[in-house]
């Protein structure tokens, strides 16, 4: 399985039935593939609609009907449509679920850098500060280096996206939560060993005496 | 509200105004009235939209004309141009959070001084800004924001004015028809009065200035 | 003429065609009576409604299509309904042309109390103090004087409405405009004589050399 | 969202709590919600709405039952027996300018901590305020409003939650359904989902924890 999948697997089981959620673009994205059957599940673009379903079949797309990239969706039964003050009121004001969103960074405080790296990539932070300040539970989908270097650090070098304390890092080698202030070590990927996670790892982690294996 | 045909709805835009244009990448965005703007060769707009689309889509194609002289969004990530001329200091780029960005026009159209958002408290988005407290917890103070003319694009117009807006085409549109001096709307169709529901209606017209008519 | 015809007809000489209107209770409603005929006036009912008409028709009134006072009302064709955050939206942003409200007094600097009598009277200011912030040109329509003594004072003894100087009052003696920052005669009713504004009024009038008579 | 029937609804709601209740002099306030209230026998309430309406009528009927311990309204001009529980201190009620009370309710669904607005500004509603100045004009700081309950009424409510409101029985309910811990709705018509278009839809589904069922 690559690292894509597994980080899409291993977020889809996050999911709770009714809850509204908004994907980012990414891996983020792929979690929509991975929705337990029989579960109702909300999906927000923020571009103004909820209740977004997969792409639609060929010569079925309508240029009013898009996601947050302007690409074209399709519309659960159910769905409902309004304008970016209403999206992100919605964002902001704590209605959303959770949020999964690509990283950069993210030190040992469980603050994410994803927006910027200055003089290099400014892309603009979109929805990104509204999403990690507003949803219930903040959920990164990033591998877990970066040129062979460390994503998960003691302390962002990059501008961050909010000073507000993640939920949760999912990366093709381990779960990390940020539940308790610190980052914990609560699962590996298959295959791989705790030392595995800690040697990719530049934040200190605390390491339970146990960490299972992710089902995935 | 008066109708009005394009080129007269755009002859009316000086060189240099401020413009809030709807849609978010291209999506609700009026592609007639952009393309009309780039034909009479207007230019040195200061541009507040969402994005800046892709090149050749939406908002995109003022940049690839170089008519924007300053844009004021949320994200440019997806037009490798827009990046450039900032980089080569041929456009200035003003980036905002798209949800501090919404409601910063909507205080201009509300009638509103500002808000006060947790969005960038502790980001490089607070620099130069008021951050306040209210019952212990931290916002920025994020001030109203106004412009001169708003290019709306809408699903349906009636001949009074009034407009609805169809699925994710919505998004900016009926708040920036809310903050500037005037109003230009290029609507997809337009149709008799009493054709639009009274509880569709999502801009009411008064609220239009200019409708622009079809060709 | 009774003098609240007198008020209303003289009103509805200042509308303008295209204009949004919102009309307060009592002699401001009446103005919709006397709109010259072929002119296009939106009616804004700040309940939600643009394009109020009038009571429906014996059996035709419906219990959501109603006034600010809950009565019943129609709605012309070309009609839009919203929520009270758009209504004071229109009305705090300035998209409002004219607001018609009565008054208790009006000063010499044009400021408005229109709202309470505290210890007899608390009907809570409900939308006028927005009205009379927000809307382009504030109108008062108000008797010249109650229980013989003038309404149109030096300095307001009753809780302020707002700050913010009002354009024009019109009684069923007088029409006097604020629009040079002091108060001004333009028009006396038909059969009134300057004098007799002016021994009703207690504010120090502007009196122009011609003062001519309302053409009702 | 949960469908639930209207006396276990109703029994959620504790003495004390302080509640949203939508409508306009009645119009749009969850009337069956309300009697239910009063039949409980619940009391001590504070109550966040537009108005008092009259007696016998929407938020009327609490005052009425002497079940509100204090009111934050706009308008109590038309229910004398407000005016009496006022003055004879028997009903606490705070009295703010429509338009501020709106926008309180607002920021506090949207996550924001307040609005600056110039409503209000050099009359006695400013007290205890403060006073900001943008741009060389005076606004007050308004702070956001939340509650325990809302207690909305629409017009009709699909199987999910979704919402849509009818004419001028709009006014505060979809406001108020995104500023409480918990939402109740009491819709005037159930209908399957896909029987409202997503563009009609003011109050998406997630917003919504509980629908009265039907008798």
């Amino acid at each position: 399985m690559d690292a894509q999948t597994i980080i899409a697997r291993r977020i889809a089981q996050e999911l709770r039935s009714g809850m509204l959620v908004n994907l980012g673009v990414g891996i983020p994205t792929l979690v929509a593939n991975y929705v337990p059957p029989g579960m109702q599940i909300f999906f927000q673009s923020e571009n103004g609609l909820i209740g977004t379903g997969p792409i639609p079949e060929q010569g079925m797309a309508h240029a009013t009907l898009t996601d947050a990239a302007g690409q074209p969706v399709t519309a659960l039964p159910g769905a409902s449509t309004f304008d970016s003050a209403m999206s992100f009121g919605l964002i902001r004001g704590g209605h959303l679920d959770m949020t999964v969103l690509g990283g950069l960074q993210v030190d040992e405080q469980g603050r994410l850098a994803n927006w910027t790296i200055p003089g290099k990539m400014v892309p603009g932070m979109g929805g990104a500060m509204d999403l990690v300040v507003g949803a219930k539970r903040v959920v990164v989908a990033m591998q877990h280096t970066a040129k062979g270097r460390p994503k998960i650090i003691r302390q962002c070098s990059l501008p961050l996206t909010s000073t507000r304390r993640i939920d949760l890092v999912v990366t093709e080698l381990a779960v990390i939560s940020f539940a308790d202030g610190r980052p914990t070590l609560l699962e590996t990927a298959p295959g791989i060993s705790v030392n595995d996670v800690l040697t990719n790892t530049e934040a200190s982690l605390v390491v339970p005496d146990h960490v299972p294996s992710m089902h995935l | 509200m008066k109708p009005i045909p394009l080129e007269e709805a755009v002859a009316m835009i000086p060189d240099g105004a401020s413009l809030m244009i709807g849609g978010f990448m291209g999506v609700g965005t009026p592609h007639r009235v952009i393309d009309e703007l780039i034909r009479q060769g207007k230019r040195g707009f200061t541009v507040y939209g969402n994005d800046t689309a892709r090149p050749g889509v939406g908002i995109g194609r003022l940049i690839t004309a170089k008519a924007i002289g300053k844009a004021v969004v949320s994200h440019i990530g997806l037009n490798p141009e827009t990046q450039q001329q900032m980089l080569a200091g041929e456009t200035e780029v003003e980036l905002v959070p798209q949800g501090t960005l919404i409601e910063r026009i909507r205080a201009g159209g509300f009638g509103l001084g500002g808000i006060l958002t947790p969005t960038g408290v502790g980001t490089v988005v607070e620099e130069g800004k008021q951050r306040l407290t209210v019952d212990g917890k931290d916002f920025l103070l994020e001030t109203a924001l106004r412009a001169d003319f708003a290019l709306v694009n809408c699903s349906l117009a009636d001949y009074l004015g009034n407009l609805a807006y169809a699925l994710t085409a919505r998004n900016f549109n009926p708040v920036m028809a809310m903050a500037t001096d005037t109003v230009i709307v290029e609507a997809n169709h337009i149709v008799p009065v009493g054709v639009i529901p009274p509880d569709q209606v999502v801009t009411p017209a008064p609220l239009v200035d200019y409708l622009v008519t079809n060709d």
